[in-house]
């Protein structure tokens, strides 16, 4: 089984080399910039909020991040089986269940890159940084959030791209009800916000997005 | 006896404007008398048709008391009573023994279907209610709409707000830890260290000389200051040419700007939360008869009425409050535990959505 | 139960205008079994339902002894599989190919593998997506033979190869098979190929099975007979008739015959129906295949 | 010595390897006692099923041409000196049958098929 998992994790490595790297840089990247202003004591007080201004603007490019990682190692993940249409993967001597979770396992063992990465990245620039008093970082919490961003887009991507073009199909057939309901229910104007539902459903509440939507401060009050 | 009579004739020709200059002030005054006649009979007729419009709003509801609370209003499905009973212990804690002062101060309710659209008489006086409120909206309404009793005009100008019990008390000291770390000016920046006189200039407690020194200490605050609110307010006119210097550090071209600008308008490095939690920690410092002793005397000083009403001197009171706001460092707003639950729940699901829909044969 | 495939009574259907019904096949272990068939006669179709790739409306398929589809990870444990296509990844070197195809097999013998990439000459740093179609083909044979399977599917391995590499490919196969006693089934419409190597042939038309016979039964079954004055009708013959036509410009009764089951002392029975036959003449496969498929398709009787 | 074999004619392929091996020994490139090659190395070289050529050998040791030793191989065995003669003389008779078929088949007469022989060994022999 270990042999299994570090042959699909090689030739998973092998396609997304390019994106892991990139992934990575860009995740180290990101903090050290975010905390840039930090390093200006003549603005005095000022720094405070400008420090929380900057923060707060490059920490919208974590979730962009995550879901491109997302996005990027699921394409990667399943391209090849396209290709070949399935042919390959269908003849080799394991459950199918067990060759589609070899494939998960290891591009979430390739994400673990950028993730690091951003811990490495956020630690090290609080660590660079002289901080105004009063505010606090909060770098295992940012790295947290970020892997599980992550991970969910990962997860999202890769059952989309696993399937055939009828489930894909599917998906968006669902997404067109959805649509058609809300558009009917105006037409007939029944009191049915269903955008509305959905909003909160995805979005806030436990819904799938709301590890995106949450706070994505690496430093705060 | 000629150069007598032509004095007398010259002083009066002379007095004659002068006359006429009495006659002329004596006819002001007149005038200022029959307006100041006219003026109170007005308000007294005013305040004949307040008690009249009164009576006829309260023509026909019950009042509801309980301690220190009335309330007029229509009969209706709203739990008065019990929010009443919730609300007032919380009001009287915090106006302590002036909660007895209440009654004058009734609520005036009426109850009303918020979604029928017939037409109703505009009541000048109370507040409308819709009638499906729930006992927590209820009590939530008689503790926002509770009249502080004999509440001055300096200490509401000072304040910023209506002194009325605190919601969520948390929050509001919370919301002064983040002010006293973000806020953009020195002073504050220095109380939060520890500077207790430079907290008391920030809470504009004292004297209110100077107050542009104390309060914005830095060439860079101020040069902010100008150049963000009144940024487009000095871009006009003459004070423009000055605005440029500003923009280029010049701080003294910035102090003359923001001297120039017209008493009290400076802006207050603290939002009224600051200020409102410092009463609320000198009432309960105070003790029952806190509140009575801050509005007592009206023409002191807040600093004096302040400490007056907490029974200990003004150093040690900001001291509390300084140490109150600190102790209420909000709780960081990371992950919570569910949606990390959450996150790996989906993660799993969308996993198992790949192995459904990924395809087991050509 | 020796046969290495056992299909039952398979049906399957694929879309309106192709099916495969009643298909019946058994392929005996340790032997070199060839499946010949016309393009589109359900051949690449047949092998993947025997390989779980496809699922049949209904029938029982056995392979080693194992039913498909329940055992389908350890049937395809042991057996190696090379689609007409190459269905590997172009952008994965052979190396990591070989590599890959290791992690999967328990009986992978690495040996082999770096032995045939010697003798097929294969640089290991090459690209699968730049390799000739020779090579393609080598390689797809190298890691089916690595595996060290029981069992070896080939769907037209050599179809469209040079000579050169059809023979490594061929005598690699056959080398494979008297080391391991593995059993091949080969699909292909490379005659000749076929006649070389396999002992037992199955032919199959438009997704039925017209005849499954040893090779020898089946080559030297079919005759090509001139036969003179022959009665219109036959009673029972121990033979098949497969085509009967008068010969063009014999003159008379002059008639060719293409039978099948045919012994060597059945001209008795034409003496006894007042017939000769003149000439009695072999055909090679390639004929007896062509002449199979006519009758079959002129609605000659099916077996 | 195996060049040649024809997977298309009738004639099975055991018996066109036995044939040549009768031949080999019959002309003594095979001397008593020599080693034929292996199963597996025939069957590879010629792209054979070794099924064939074990069917071969299992033949020739029934007609007592060579010795099948297990795991050692397959040898030719000790002939009588009569017998290579015979086993030639065989060969010939079975040359010529051939020819008288193949004539028949082409409608060529016994007479001219004698007089094409003797001009052609009369060739030879002059």
């Amino acid at each position: 089984m270990i042999a299994m998992f570090r042959a699909v994790l090689y030739t998973q490595w092998k396609w997304s080399r390019l994106i892991v790297v990139l992934g990575t840089v860009a995740a180290f990247a990101i903090p050290l910039l975010s905390l840039q202003g930090a390093a200006r004591p003549d603005r005095g007080a000022l720094q405070t909020q400008e420090l929380l201004g900057a923060v707060q603007s490059w920490g919208a490019l974590y979730p962009l991040l995550a879901t491109a990682l997302g996005l990027l190692m699921a394409i990667a993940a399943w391209a090849a089986d396209h290709r070949g249409r399935h042919i390959h993967a269908l003849t080799l001597p394991i459950e199918r269940w067990r060759y589609v979770l070899l494939r998960f396992g290891a591009g979430v063992v390739l994400l673990a890159a950028p993730i690091a990465a951003v811990f490495i990245g956020s630690s090290l620039a609080v660590l660079t940084a002289t901080l105004p008093p009063g505010l606090q970082s909060y770098s295992i919490a940012l790295a947290v959030r970020f892997a599980f961003a992550v991970f969910v887009a990962y997860a999202v991507f890769f059952a989309v791209s696993a399937g055939t073009a009828r489930t894909a199909g599917i998906i968006l057939g669902l997404i067109a009800a959805v649509i058609l309901v809300q558009v009917v229910a105006n037409i007939a104007n029944i009191d049915l916000n269903v955008f509305g539902a959905a909003q909160t459903v995805l979005l806030l509440g436990p819904g799938p997005l709301a590890v995106f939507t949450g706070r994505w401060m690496l430093i705060d009050v | 006896m000629s150069r007598v009579l032509a004095l007398v004739s010259a002083a009066s020709l002379l007095a004659a404007p002068l006359q006429s200059q009495d006659s002329l002030v004596a006819r002001e005054r007149r005038r200022a008398d029959s307006l100041l006649s006219t003026w109170r009979e007005a308000q007294r007729l005013a305040d004949v048709a307040d008690s009249l419009e009164r009576a006829r709003a309260t023509a026909g509801s019950d009042t509801i008391a309980v301690g220190g609370l009335r309330i007029i209003v229509n009969p209706s499905s709203l739990p008065l009573r019990e929010a009443a009973e919730r609300a007032w212990p919380v009001i009287d804690s915090l106006y302590g023994s002036a909660a007895e002062d209440l009654p004058r101060y009734p609520y005036i309710f009426r109850a009303v279907d918020p979604d029928s659209g017939v037409r109703r008489a505009v009541l000048h006086v109370g507040v409308e209610l819709p009638w499906d409120l729930d006992l927590r909206a209820t009590s939530m309404v008689l503790l926002t709409t509770v009249t502080p009793p004999d509440f001055d005009p300096a200490l509401a100008d000072w304040l910023g707000a209506a002194l009325r019990p605190a919601l969520r008390p948390q929050d509001e000291r919370a919301a002064v830890f983040v002010q006293l770390v973000t806020a953009p000016s020195e002073a504050v920046r220095a109380c939060f260290l520890g500077d207790i006189a430079r907290c008391q200039g920030v809470l504009q407690i004292g004297d209110s000389t100077g107050s542009l020194e104390r309060l914005y200490a830095t060439p860079a605050e101020r040069e902010a200051l100008v150049t963000g609110p009144f940024g487009d307010y000095f871009a006009r006119g003459a004070t423009a040419l000055t605005l440029q210097n500003c923009r280029q550090h010049r701080v003294d071209a910035c102090t003359a700007l923001l001297r120039s600008l017209p008493p009290g308008s400076l802006p207050r490095p603290l939002a009224p939360a600051a200020r409102m939690l410092l009463v609320r920690v000198a009432l309960h410092a105070g003790g029952r008869d806190a509140y009575r002793r801050l509005v007592a005397r009206p023409s002191a000083t807040i600093g004096e009425r302040l400490s007056s009403a907490a029974g200990m001197d003004i150093d040690s009171l900001v001291a509390r409050w300084r140490n109150d706001a600190l102790a209420a460092r909000p709780k960081p707003l990371t992950l919570s535990w569910w949606a990390s639950f959450a996150a790996i729940g989906w993660t799993a699901f969308f996993g198992f959505c790949a192995l459904r829909s990924s395809r087991w044969r050509l | 139960m020796s046969d290495a495939i056992h299909l039952e009574r398979l049906h399957y259907r694929a879309g309106r205008n192709f099916e495969i019904k009643e298909l019946d096949l058994h392929v005996p272990s340790g032997s070199i079994y060839g499946f010949l068939g016309p393009n589109g006669s359900g051949k690449t179709t047949t092998i993947r339902l025997i390989l779980g790739l496809l699922r049949p409306l209904s029938g029982r398929i056995t392979i080693l002894g194992l039913t498909m589809p329940d055992q389908y990870a350890h049937i395809l444990g042991r057996v190696g599989y090379v689609p007409e296509q190459p269905h590997l990844d172009p952008t994965l070197t052979v190396r990591e190919l070989i590599d890959f195809q290791a992690a999967f097999y328990p009986r992978w013998d690495r040996a082999r593998a770096e032995d045939l990439v010697q003798r097929f000459e294969l640089d290991g740093e090459h690209l699968f997506g730049r390799l000739s179609k020779g090579q393609k083909a080598k390689l797809m044979i190298l890691l089916a033979l690595s595996q060290c399977g029981d069992l070896l599917v080939l769907d037209e391995p050599t179809d469209g190869l040079d000579p050169v590499v059809r023979r490594d490919i061929l005598s690699a196969l056959v080398t494979y098979v008297s080391e391991r006693g593995a059993t091949i089934f080969i699909s292909s419409h490379l005659v000749h190929e076929l006649e070389r190597v396999c002992d037992w042939i199955a032919v199959m038309d438009n997704g039925r099975l017209i005849t499954e016979a040893p090779m020898e039964k089946l080559k030297h079954g079919t005759k090509r007979l001139v036969v003179m004055n022959a009665p219109a009708e036959l009673v029972n013959p121990p033979f098949r008739v497969l085509t009967r036509e008068s010969a063009n410009g014999g003159g008379g009764a002059g008639e060719n015959w293409v039978v099948g089951d045919w012994e060597p002392g059945m001209t008795s029975y034409f003496e006894a129906v007042g017939a000769s036959v003149r000439d009695v003449i072999d055909l090679d496969l390639e004929d007896g295949f062509v002449e199979l498929l006519r009758s079959f398709r002129k609605g000659g009787t099916g077996r | 010595m195996f060049h040649g074999i024809d997977p298309r004619s009738p004639i099975p392929l055991y018996a066109q390897i036995a044939e040549r091996v009768r031949l080999a020994i019959a002309t003594g490139t095979l001397g008593s006692a020599a080693p034929l090659p292996s199963v597996r190395q025939l069957a590879a070289e010629l792209r054979i099923n070794p099924a064939t050529v074990i069917q071969a050998y299992k033949d020739l040791e029934a007609q007592g041409f060579v010795e099948i030793r297990h795991g050692a191989g397959t040898f030719v065995r000790e002939l009588a000196p009569g017998r290579r003669a015979r086993e030639r003389s065989q060969q010939a008779v079975a040359l010529v049958r051939k020819l008288l078929a193949e004539a028949r088949r082409s409608g060529v007469s016994l007479a001219e098929l004698q007089r094409a022989l003797e001009t052609e060994l009369g060739a030879k022999t002059t």
